[in-house]
């Protein structure tokens, strides 16, 4: 049984090589668009949990402070708010200087004008915009400190980004899955369309929608493995030849890259049995 | 096993069937005589159910009426053998396949079974040697041969012949006729619509025939052997 | 007009026609008589140039043998009206588009050129009350009329007849026949392939006898009418 | 002749009306692609000329120069190089602090110690990495000029840049062509796959190759027009969407727009003749 309707998609896929290969063409195409999509974002959220460290709250120190002052709120910003440390005057100075990239240009200055700050690494649940400015308000009620500073605007767009990463990987995906479901559609149309003379006899001789279908499904499943294996190929040459420019580009690990395959296959299934179904409607009695 | 009451079928305000009453029994054997365009086809079509009556009711076996479903047409038609006009086999499958097909459809899939079933049928119309060829590479009346012998591979409980003998010279169509009639003794109801006489008379059983639609009982015919080779 | 010169054709191993030489002039009349797979649909194909021979020259007006370009094969089959066995019309087309496309081919495309041959053509096959039907919605007896209007329909000079009555009951054929043989007395060469005696009787003409490949002159017949009802 | 061509043309569009929709939305969606590239090139193309304007040199001056001197080398620097800006030593110290952002970090500073300097808007001609070195160098030679800032590295990216654009365009538009060139072949090859009974029994019934395939050609170029001006209106659509945020994107001028239809014409024209050629041939006798 299972053997004879493989044996039919065998001889479909040959017959229409062209139609075959370029409905496994387009559907490397939108599968791997997809891909890219899917490891950019998989590097994104990487990206962004390392970026996350970055995520700081400079608190600058009154100038009059003493060591045990300094001390206390080290231990107060610890427990509460993350991991300080602590910029002297005269390291703020040089950084200054090499951020301005000349030298020369503060030589002239001999007052160090810059306070000493607590650099603050936030802990992980204060990442995001509202339980930052909290933070920042507490810090400020504290004695000892002069001003706090923190990325607000940059924390801000750094989670609308994370959110558009997230709607734009959910509209890919739905744009890309909408584009097999149609791609497959218009290739068995065709497909049958171009046998719709056999279809018609093998319906007149008594069988049954599923047996005609049977092949056809298959070879629509045949063509989508396909295409996603060569399309995650294709994903995996773009990330080896772009590795050596955005260094730490790192490839899908292997259960996502499995599960991709699986899900166009699904997708597969689900539009081929539809369009079958319908295509046979039209074909008639 | 066929009954057709009071059955009219028109196409547009072209009558084809008109009040068509008639019925067959299990493993009986009728011949339809009618000139071109009489309505023959039309006929058949509507037991297989390709097409619905415009008035009254066509009972093919358990199969009552009305429009049946997509399944139910399916397994009706598995139970009949027909042998369609103009052929209708598949181009792109050879002899072989095309015969073979009939049985996957029906459901045996077993190569052990399935290869001695084809074998017997090509035999018994004469087209071994041909097994390997396209439908395009036949002549005519090899085409023929191979509709018949897809028809008749599963030995269904009814065979539906549309004029089976039209693209042979009489010696064949005596062969082929043979043929039809060993598998109606072998307990196959046979219907079959000719424009020819002489293949009517040939069949013999139970002889209607059809003009402009009108079906009309021309009484039982004695099944002759003679007649065949006449011109 | 046609000559064939020790031809053979071969499919594989089997040997469709053997050493076949003959002629026939413009204006002529000839039959070819000869059981199923006999090679007549293979000696018409070697004439429109379907098929190649395996060796032997075949000659057709001035196309001499060979393979012919793609546009001189055009050309040639422009001049030729062909009945094929199986009718061959265009699904999509109706009746009367089918029989008015011979016209386009041929390069006529003024409509007021057009519509009165392809009507009078209808009319002599009978089929003016179909001309808006599609193929699939005729009957089998109307399909082939349909064919035969097309094959004539521009009065080519060498009619190619493949069983052009296998679809008829013995009154239309005898019709069609008369219809052809009409339009040979107009002046076209008509060369019939049949299965059957009693056609290649009503025509009359030369005949000749083609059995398992091998073409046999049959002395030239009186173009009877009689025996053409005989069935 | 004509006549009979167009409504045979038309009955084959009708006929596959489905096909015909699928291969005019494919279409429509690779030149829809193109003319978004044309879109930006062109928007490129007159941003860079606008971008040309801030390609300047800086050219710092030495603390001791006299008004004379000063005037002298504007006069000069006006005549070989571009149209100077002088900037004088509190104006570049207001900038400093202004970049700076925070002005307090430099209250401390008593003494200014930056230079002033001349800002030099380069000539149309210049403004490319080589010529930009070179002026630079001449500049130096100067006895009033301390040193000589411009943006190197910026122009050549510029530079770059806009080789790329140009490279890119080409790449997208023979990519762009050649899928046109795949879609209509295949489009055309399953019109007539879908058709080869027809076009059999045509080529049975004497018809010229030329009488077959002109209604295909007609069709393939039905598809292409219908697709090309349909992408225009893509394009146009996405121009005004964007042109609220991307302020001054204007639109193609209308003989760029009629030159895109055109060719998308052309290249279809080409493209489906020498399919039905090939498809004609495989056909056969
Ligand atoms: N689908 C259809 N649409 C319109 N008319 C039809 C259709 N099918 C058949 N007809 C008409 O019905 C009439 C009877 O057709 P039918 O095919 O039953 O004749 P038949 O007896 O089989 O003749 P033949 O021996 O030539 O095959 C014919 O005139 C035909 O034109
Ligand atoms: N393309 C082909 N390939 C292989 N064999 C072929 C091909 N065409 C014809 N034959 C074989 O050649 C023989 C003669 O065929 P042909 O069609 O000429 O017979 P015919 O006289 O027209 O018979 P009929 O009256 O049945 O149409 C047949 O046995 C057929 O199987
Ligand atoms: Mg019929
Ligand atoms: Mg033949």
């Amino acid at each position: 049984m299972f053997l004879y309707f493989w044996r039919e998609a065998w001889r479909s896929f040959r017959a229409h090589r062209g139609l075959a290969v370029t409905s496994v063409l387009s559907l490397t195409a939108a599968l791997t668009l997809c891909g890219i999509f899917v490891l950019f974002d998989h590097n994104a959220r990487q990206a962004l949990n390392a970026i996350g460290d970055r995520r700081e709250m400079i608190v600058y120190l009154k100038d009059d402070i003493s060591d045990v002052q300094l001390s206390t709120l080290t231990d107060k910003v610890k427990l509460y708010f993350g991991e300080p440390t602590y910029v002297s005057r005269q390291q703020a100075w040089t950084e200054l200087s090499e951020q301005l990239g000349d030298p020369a240009l503060l030589s002239g200055v001999e007052d160090n004008p810059l306070p000493a700050s607590l650099r603050v690494r936030l802990k992980p649940e204060l990442l995001n915009f509202t339980a930052m400015e909290q933070a920042a308000k507490q810090v400020l009620e504290f004695p000892e400190v002069e001003d706090v500073r923190y990325g607000a605007e940059y924390v801000r767009r750094l989670d609308e980004f994370s959110a558009g990463m997230r709607a734009t990987a959910w509209a890919a995906g739905g744009v890309v899955a909408l584009a097999i479901v149609l791609m497959l559609f218009n290739t068995l149309r065709l497909t049958l369309l171009a046998r719709r003379h056999q279809v018609e006899v093998m319906l007149r001789m008594g069988a049954s929608d599923r047996f005609i279908a049977m092949p056809y499904v298959l070879e629509g499943l045949m063509h989508t493995g396909l295409a996603a294996v060569a399309s995650l190929l294709l994903v995996f040459a773009l990330q080896q030849g772009l590795t050596t420019r955005l260094a730490g580009l790192t490839f899908l690990p292997w259960t996502w890259s499995l599960s991709f395959v699986l899900l166009a296959l699904g997708v597969a299934w689900v539009a081929s049995t539809a369009a079958l179904n319908r295509i046979l409607r039209t074909i008639g009695s | 096993m066929i009954s057709f009451e009071h059955v009219t079928k028109r196409y547009g305000e072209r009558l084809a069937l008109d009040d068509v009453t008639w019925r067959m029994e299990e493993g009986e054997c009728a011949v339809i005589h009618g000139h071109s365009a009489a309505g023959k086809t039309t006929l058949l079509r509507l037991i297989t159910h390709e097409t619905q009556p415009t008035s009254g009711v066509v009972t093919v076996g358990t199969f009552r009426g009305g429009r049946l479903s997509r399944s139910h047409r399916a397994l009706l038609r598995r139970t009949i053998g027909v042998i369609y006009e103009d052929f209708r086999l598949l181009p792109d499958r050879t002899v072989y396949e095309n015969v073979a097909l009939s049985l996957y459809i029906a459901g045996q899939h077993l190569e052990a079974d399935l290869h001695p079933k084809v074998r017997r049928a090509l035999h018994e119309v004469g087209l071994e040697a041909h097994r390997d060829l396209l439908p395009a590479e036949l002549s005519y009346g090899e085409r023929q041969r191979c509709a018949i012998a897809r028809a008749i591979v599963n030995r269904p409980a009814l065979i539906l012949a549309d004029e089976p003998t039209g693209a042979l010279e009489p010696k064949s169509a005596a062969e082929v006729l043979s043929l039809l009639l060993r598998i109606h003794r072998e307990g196959a109801a046979l219907l079959l619509g000719t424009t020819r006489a002489e293949v009517a008379n040939v069949i013999g059983g139970r002889r209607y025939v059809l003009e402009d639609g009108r079906l009309r009982d021309a009484a039982v015919a004695a099944p002759a052997g003679a007649a065949a080779g006449g011109a």
